[in-house]
Parts: structure tokens; C-alpha cells; sequence
């Protein structure tokens, strides 16, 4: 098993170098010249007006947040897909108490406006 | 063996040097990137403990989900990133005697204990063993954390929320 | 070769950055990257014991998926806190959240 | 399995991967690229590229000879650290995912990188780090467009991570494993998409929200903000960013190839051929919807995903988890 993860380890390793390749040839062979604008922020041919640092909208936290505790939901039923067939009826009924509580809660965000975009 | 031994102190220098980004960058941003890495290389050594399926489960909520939300909260708040404005306060040095005497409190006591050597293999394969305890004797567990979830949607909408 | 300790060695090293972030940040949402580095230091040594010591039960690794269902929700409920308390006092600075002072 | 010395198998690897990564930039990058140009000419009877090599066959290789000698420019306000690494993260994302993707099989045993066995759930594991290269990009370049498409994207790609990863749960069930050659083992008699149509409808829709492409491209709209979350990079890096879009989306073709029409399995022809066959069927799928339908708002978008998709695979699976283990 090891085995296979040392494979996948020399993926990522020779797959990143494979990715930087590229950037180091356009280091290397790229043309270079500099004006003053040249390294401006683009925006539509506008100097830009202050920095994009500045805020957004909470509405974007709400959706990542219902989508973490969504995530989680569906890491306990990994497990429970690879065995439900060979555990029969069982796995069914705690599968379905499992969600139906989850549902509550989508219906709860959903009752609540928080999947509303405003 | 020799394999074992470079990937685990490979792993331990990636998570502790991000570990250390994340602690001590003066850019919120930068410290929540760095812990991307800190997070994968622990994901590595859950891999090198045989904890596959639990490897899976950090990259996918941590990295890909926590992280995400993070990122999300400190662009929201942090127009510039918190450049501007000191990011520790004055207990520096205590804080740093603090953390040395925990850590090592907890070293000593790791090379100190002889630890006991249990008997058994480890299961294979990870997620078969823990489905099967889940809807075995760990059912009660697996149900509650639905609860957990639930209470954590509630909870987190209601803060959250804007209140008109 | 790679014993027990050696895990348990560098989880109590983790764990001390992570604490050092919660005493020394004045930000609220670096505190809690700390706890997240803590949490993970707690993750190694649960799943190095399962490994180690007790190699025929699974349970040092349901602790751990457990903890990190716990450190998801802390992670929401928590940041959504700092999103209300930013929302009221324009601050995610611990230190000047001090409205609660006697 | 016999063992051989270590080298071999670091050889093995390295091989293995400069193959796979030369393969997807090939065939996705490039192929897909001159294709999606030309299938986008054909649907509004134009003609597409045609002058470059036979037929235009050249046109993508000539336009990376000329990004590989473009300037690359790093914006005055970005933060270079995150600005640089962020093109490394995408594309290498979106690559990692091929390792778990069979693409044909012969005597010896299926043709894999390596068949992981946590298989489907590295795969969504391993894409949504992508998430994270995006928001790197988009916060990074400190340009408006760049951050706001960031943000988009990242709202729209979790929220359609969570109906992928329940499809993903139902075939593990009928499957009994979460390795992609178990799955496509087990639909030697039965396709799954014969038995789970509405999984395949949730995965092909939510597939396409999940690499950003029209009708749910409101991230890259380029009426609006110019090309999203790589606005400001140039040269080689753009293309990078490409391959990372390219690369996925050709990935998630195969996932759905692996998971609903039995992978590389097909009568008379090599494997490999039968794969590439049903790749390209549904490449061509998604490059048709993307020059047929319009855009979606964010608000029609994110709920698309919440109301919509979200419950129907729940029930989906309630129902296939009914039928499987409780009538069987």
C-alpha cells in the first residue's frame, strides 16, 4: 500500500517540475522592456481606483459555510458505501436517520434565506 | 525502511517550516496559504501510518474546505490583509517561554514513557474498517455526529446571518 | 527506523507553534489557524497510537475523523463569530474587542 | 506481486508520470483546445482556424510557441509569492486527478497509474485543491476582476462539490468499492448509466459547474470581468491556467466515462481506443452545451446547486440505497 503512495508522492514531485518547466524556459528566453504603466493593475485601460484588497459580501462565507458541514456529511458516508451492500437492511435505516437530520438542516438553511442571493 | 525514514522526516520538515509561515507571517493571507502545505504533510503521515482513508478526509475538509473558508473570512474582514496594523501583541516572549515548556513537557514525556507495543495488524483497508465499525459498535457515534452537524448549520446561520 | 516516538516528538513540536499562535496573534482568525495546527498535532498522536500501540482496533482513527468533524464545525461556528463581531465593531483584533471589560 | 528493487519502481514512476503529463497536455490541452474552437465555428457557421499545419491541425502549437516567447508580467501591487505559486497549484491540481483514472486494460492487468484504494475519493480529494490555486490567483494579482472571479469561482465550485461527492457515494455503493478499476469491473454486463440515469444527469451538470464553463461560466464572463481569476497573467503562466481548465475538464469527462459508460470496456476494439471514443463523446457534449446555452446568473447559479441538485441526489441515493440493499 506504502508502495502505491510513493508512487503518487513522485507524481505530485516530478509533476510540479514538469509544471515549472515552462516558467523557467519564459525566464530564460523571454523578451524583457519596461515603461512606466507597463506593470499597472489591468482595468479596462482606467488607472486603477484603489485596491481590489478592500471587502465582499458576507453571502460568500454563508455558501462555504453550509458547504463544509455538507462535506463532512458525505466523508461518514464513504465508509458507509463500501460496506452498506455486504451489512443488508442495517445500513439502510441508519443511512436514512443519518440524512434525514441533514435535511433538517438544509431545510433549515433553506427556510432561513441563507441559499437566497441578495 | 530507509524509504519510511526519508518520507517522515521530508513530511516533518514540510508541516513544521509551513507550521512556522503560519505562525509567524505578518500577512494573514499568506499564513492561511501556508497552511496548505503544514495540513498535506500531516495528510503524508496519516499515509505513512496506514490511515489512507482518513488522508483522504484531510485534504478534502481541511485543505479543500477549512482553508477555503479561512481565506474567505480574512478577504472579507482584512481589506489589506492586516499589513498596516501589528499582528501579535506584547506577550511575545511569554508566549514563546509558554509554548517552549509545552512542547517540551510533551517531548519529554514522549521520549520518557516506554511505550507499550499492542498486538494486531491494521486493517488493509481503512474505509471498509471504519464503515463497519460505524454501523457496528460506533453506530450511536455515527448518528450524533449528524446532530453535531445540524447544531453547527443552526448555530453558524444564526451568527452569520445579517440581522434586518 | 521510524518508531512511535519520533511521531509523538514532532506532533508536541507542532503543537507548540500551534500555541505559540493563540498566546502572540492579536488577530482572532490567525488564533484560530493555531488551534487548527493544534488539532492536527492531536491527530498524529491519535493516529500513531492506533498504528503503534494498539494496531488491532480502529480506534485511534475514528478519534481523529471525529476530531476533524469537531475542528470543521469550531472552524464555522467560530469564523462565523468573527464575521458578527467584525460586523459590529468593525475589528477582528482581539485586543479591541474589549466592550465586555468591567 | 512480485517486488522489484526500488529503483526500478522510482523509474517505473518517473516514466509513468512524464507519459501521463505529456498525454493530458497533449490531448487535452491542445487537442481540446483546437477542438473546442472548431466545434464553437461549426455551431455559428463560421470556419475556425484553418491556415496553421493540414486543416489547422497546428493552430494550439503555434499559439504556445507564441505564448512561450510572450513577456510574463507580474503586476506592480500583486503579491509575487502567491501571485507565481498559484500557476504551479491549478494546473498540478487538476493533473493529480489522472492518477487514478483507468484508461484501457490489457493482459497484465488494467492500464492505471495507480489504482489507489480510496480511488473516487482522492479523485475529489485531489480537485478540490483546485479551489484554493483559484483563490491564490484571484487575491494575488490585487486586480478587481481577478478577485471577484476568485471569489465567484470558489462559491460556485464547493457549492457543486457536494452533489458530485454524492454520485460519487451512490456508484461506490452499487460498486462495493471506491476504486475506479472495482467500478468499472462491476459494469461488465451493466452500464451504470442504464441502471443510474439521474446520477449521470446530477454528475454531467454538476461536472460542468465545476470547471467553470458555459452555461455556468458567470466566473470567467468575460463581458463582465475580462477572464476572471487569471485576468492579470500573461504568456506561458495563461497557458498554464488553461491546461489546469483544460486538463480538468477532460478529467472529468474520464471520471464520467469510468463511472457510468464501463470505462475502457467495448467489443472488437483495443481498449484504449474504446476509452479515448467515450472521452471524446463527452468532451464534445460539453463543448456543444457551452456554445448553446446562455449564461446563469450567481443567484440562479448557487441555487441551481442548493435546491435543485443537492436534494435530488439525496433522494437519489436514499432511493438506489432502498433498491440495493433493502429489495436485493
Amino acid at each position: 500500500m506504502l508502495l502505491d503512495w510513493g508512487y503518487v508522492a513522485i507524481f505530485a514531485l516530478v509533476g510540479a517540475g514538469m509544471v515549472s518547466m515552462p516558467l523557467a524556459i519564459i525566464a530564460l528566453i523571454s523578451p524583457r522592456s519596461s515603461y512606466p504603466h507597463k506593470r499597472e493593475t489591468y482595468e479596462s485601460g482606467m488607472a486603477p481606483i484603489g485596491e481590489a484588497w478592500s471587502q465582499f459580501n458576507v453571502r460568500y462565507y454563508l455558501f462555504s459555510l453550509i458547504f463544509v458541514v455538507f462535506d463532512v456529511e458525505i466523508i461518514y458516508l464513504y465508509p458507509w458505501a463500501v460496506v452498506a451492500r455486504s451489512l443488508g437492511a442495517p445500513a439502510f435505516y441508519s443511512i436514512v436517520v443519518f440524512l434525514a437530520v441533514l435535511v433538517l438542516g438544509l431545510a433549515y438553511a433553506w427556510r432561513k434565506g441563507a441559499l437566497e442571493w441578495t | 525502511m530507509v524509504g519510511e525514514a526519508l518520507a517522515f522526516y521530508l513530511l516533518a520538515a514540510i508541516t513544521l517550516a509551513s507550521g512556522i509561515v503560519v505562525v509567524t507571517s505578518p500577512n494573514l493571507v499568506h499564513s492561511a496559504v501556508a497552511l496548505v502545505p503544514a495540513l498535506l504533510g500531516v495528510t503524508g503521515l496519516y499515509i505513512l501510518l496506514n490511515a489512507e482513508f482518513l488522508a483522504g478526509v484531510q485534504v478534502l475538509i481541511y485543505a479543500g474546505g477549512i482553508t477555503v473558508l479561512i481565506l474567505f473570512v480574512i478577504m472579507l474582514t482584512e481589506g489589506a490583509t492586516g499589513l498596516r496594523v501589528p499582528q501579535r501583541n506584547e506577550q511575545g516572549p511569554i508566549g514563546a517561554a509558554v509554548a517552549g515548556a509545552a512542547a517540551a513537557v510533551l517531548i519529554a514525556v514522549a521520549t520518557r514513557t516506554p511505550w507499550a507495543h499492542g498486538a494486531g495488524v491494521l486493517p488493509s483497508y481503512t474505509p471498509g474498517a471504519i464503515g463497519e465499525s460505524f454501523l457496528g459498535p460506533n453506530l450511536l457515534l455515527f448518528e450524533g455526529t449528524s446532530v453535531v452537524l445540524l447544531v453547527t448549520l443552526v448555530g453558524a446561520i444564526l451568527i452569520a446571518r445579517k440581522e434586518d | 527506523m521510524i518508531t512511535l516516538t519520533h511521531y509523538l516528538v514532532l506532533s508536541a513540536l507542532l503543537f507548540g507553534l500551534g500555541l505559540y499562535a493563540v498566546l502572540t496573534r492579536r488577530n482572532s482568525v490567525a488564533m484560530l489557524m493555531g488551534i487548527e495546527l493544534m488539532l492536527n498535532a492531536a491527530n498524529i498522536n491519535l493516529v500513531a497510537f492506533n498504528k503503534y500501540a494498539a494496531p488491532g482496533a480502529m480506534q485511534g482513527q475514528i478519534f481523529a475523523l471525529i476530531v476533524i468533524t469537531i475542528a470543521a464545525c469550531e472552524a464555522a461556528v467560530g469564523l462565523a463569530l468573527i464575521l458578527a463581531a467584525y460586523r459590529r465593531f468593525e475589528t477582528t483584533y482581539v485586543d479591541e474587542l474589549d466592550t465586555m471589560k468591567g | 506481486m512480485d517486488v522489484m528493487p526500488w529503483y526500478v519502481e522510482v523509474l517505473r514512476a518517473i516514466v509513468g508520470t512524464i507519459i501521463i503529463f505529456s498525454a493530458v497536455a497533449i490531448v487535452t490541452a491542445m487537442l481540446g483546445v483546437l477542438l473546442e474552437r472548431r466545434i464553437s465555428a461549426w455551431i455559428q457557421s463560421r470556419i475556425g482556424p484553418v491556415h496553421v499545419g493540414p486543416r489547422g491541425l497546428l493552430q494550439t502549437v503555434a499559439n504556445t510557441v507564441k505564448l512561450l516567447q510572450k513577456e510574463y508580467i507580474l503586476p506592480r501591487n500583486a503579491d509575487a509569492v502567491i501571485f507565481s505559486s498559484a500557476v504551479i497549484v491549478v494546473p498540478l491540481a487538476a493533473l493529480l486527478d489522472y492518477v487514478v483514472l483507468p484508461f484501457g486494460t490489457t493482459r497484465a492487468g488494467p492500464l492505471i497509474y495507480r489504482d489507489l484504494n480510496i480511488g473516487v475519493l482522492y479523485f475529489a480529494a485531489t480537485s478540490s485543491l483546485i479551489v484554493v490555486g483559484i483563490l491564490m490567483a484571484g487575491w494575488g494579482s490585487n486586480n478587481k476582476y481577478a478577485l471577484l472571479g476568485g471569489l465567484r469561482s470558489a462559491a460556485q465550485m464547493v457549492s457543486y462539490e457536494i452533489p458530485i461527492g454524492l454520485v460519487l457515494i451512490t456508484i461506490a455503493m452499487l460498486a462495493g468499492s471506491l476504486s475506479t478499476v472495482t467500478i468499472v469491473n462491476a459494469q461488465t454486463h451493466l452500464w451504470f448509466i442504464v441502471s443510474q440515469p439521474v446520477s449521470f444527469v446530477i454528475f454531467f451538470v454538476a461536472a460542468i459547474a465545476e470547471v467553470n464553463r458555459a452555461p455556468f461560466d458567470l466566473v470567467e464572463a468575460e463581458s463582465e470581468l475580462v477572464a476572471g481569476y487569471f485576468s492579470e497573467y500573461t504568456g506561458m503562466r495563461f497557458a498554464l491556467f488553461q491546461l489546469g481548465e483544460y486538463g480538468e475538464m477532460f478529467a472529468m469527462a474520464a471520471l464520467a466515462v469510468t463511472l457510468f459508460f464501463g470505462g475502457w470496456q467495448g467489443p472488437v476494439l483495443p481498449s484504449v481506443v474504446w476509452f479515448l471514443i467515450k472521452l471524446y463523446v463527452l468532451v464534445f457534449v460539453f463543448m456543444w452545451v457551452r456554445w448553446t446555452y446562455p449564461r446563469f446568473r450567481i443567484d440562479q447559479l448557487l441555487n441551481f446547486s442548493w435546491k435543485i441538485l443537492i436534494p435530488v441526489a439525496l433522494a437519489n441515493l436514499v432511493v438506489t440505497a432502498f433498491f440495493v440493499i433493502v429489495v436485493h
